[in-house]
């Protein structure tokens, strides 16, 4: 099972790069643990994650290859 | 479901004032509408700890935005007997000065029309996935927050 | 009492969409401005009892119009922290679909631009001396009421 | 002293004419009284007096020729 992942704003600053894949993570609660030991500076920030575009607001189970995306507070308009 | 199609609400760079007017124009053939409401957002020259903002740089999520943007919209014809709204959002850069947001929302009374307009833009400003980089004059940059 | 001069705000006919856009873009060198709230009033083809209506003739006691502006625009510059406010309103004959009344108010942050806009909107239509006979597509005509 | 009335909308139209003077009235109830004598139809309509470009809500004295006008109920915008 594959994630891809893309990240926005002030993330994509951090990990220097917009898009990765990560390989066997069952479930976000598992991806958020890899972003953070990979990327420490990102446990102490604000997002929210979305998975096949949806923000989810529990852990979430993969079912099957994703599109995971983490994005920061929106400050559009 | 409803029948309306997503649409794109983003562009290239500043929204220009001409725009604007054609977008107003255009509504002269609707003769049931008795009130506009407008909103547009420009860009501040802000003073930060950073130094002055001379740009707002915005990227989006855009798939994502484009679907939520038609849930808002599903949801505000739904609530509010408006005859039509737009919405158009800047990409990349935007100078001081310029504006970055459109929000357009008619109805044959005015209540309608205001109430939605700036419903449509709380929305807009909370729930797309939109951000805002601002570049200063020394070129440094922050991430704009929304308060 | 405030030295803000007394401004006209009445002109001839329809307000164009192309004077709206230059009011818009004038604003882009005030930078401090972060929102602007603009509410267009348009001439409705009301269906009647006389008929359909083709426009709307509009007449005002223009000195005390303007007095009374001037004090709703002290009002709301003491009232809102807005940065600019600019009202239009039609005089003479605009036909269904064109534009009446322009209302145009920018402030640093977007709550103040709303907020003052529709303040001034409502109070126009309940303050000013400005009345509109509505012109029936068979040259009847009724004068009309706001709600 | 000499009163300078001004009719506006459909106030206009029930008279004909949108100016005229009268004279010797000394007060806002007596000009009602004689504007109502001369349009019966305006007896039963609803409109504001303006005195010198002030609304007024109770009979008000002129002191000194005086603008008056007649407002029906007001529809801009």
């Amino acid at each position: 099972m594959k994630v891809e992942l893309t990240l926005f704003g002030q993330l994509a600053d951090i990990a220097g790069r917009t898009k990765f894949q990560l390989q066997d993570i069952p479930d976000t609660d598992t991806l958020q643990k890899k972003i953070h030991e990979m990327y420490p500076e990102m446990a102490n920030m604000s997002y929210s994650i979305a998975v096949n575009k949806k923000t989810i607001h529990e852990n979430t189970v993969f079912e099957g290859d994703a599109n995971v995306a983490l994005l920061p507070p929106f400050s559009g308009g | 479901m409803s029948e309306r199609k997503i649409k794109n609400i983003f562009s290239q760079g500043p929204i220009p004032a001409t725009f604007i007017a054609e977008s107003i124009q255009k509504h002269s053939s609707q003769t049931a509408i008795g009130g506009h409401s407008i909103f547009l957002g420009q860009v501040r020259a802000d003073e930060t700890e950073q130094g002055k903002v001379k740009a707002i740089d915005y990227t989006a999520f855009e798939e994502m935005a484009l679907e939520k943007m038609h849930q808002i919209r599903e949801e505000i014809f739904a609530k509010y007997p408006i005859t039509c709204m737009h919405v158009h959002h800047s990409l990349g850069q935007v100078q001081a000065g310029e504006i970055c947001l459109f929000v357009f929302s008619s109805s044959a009374h005015r209540k309608a029309a205001i109430d939605s307009c700036n419903e449509i833009v709380e929305r807009i400003k909370a729930e797309l996935p939109i951000w805002g980089k601002e570049i200063m004059e020394n070129d440094s940059h922050q991430w704009k927050v929304n308060k």
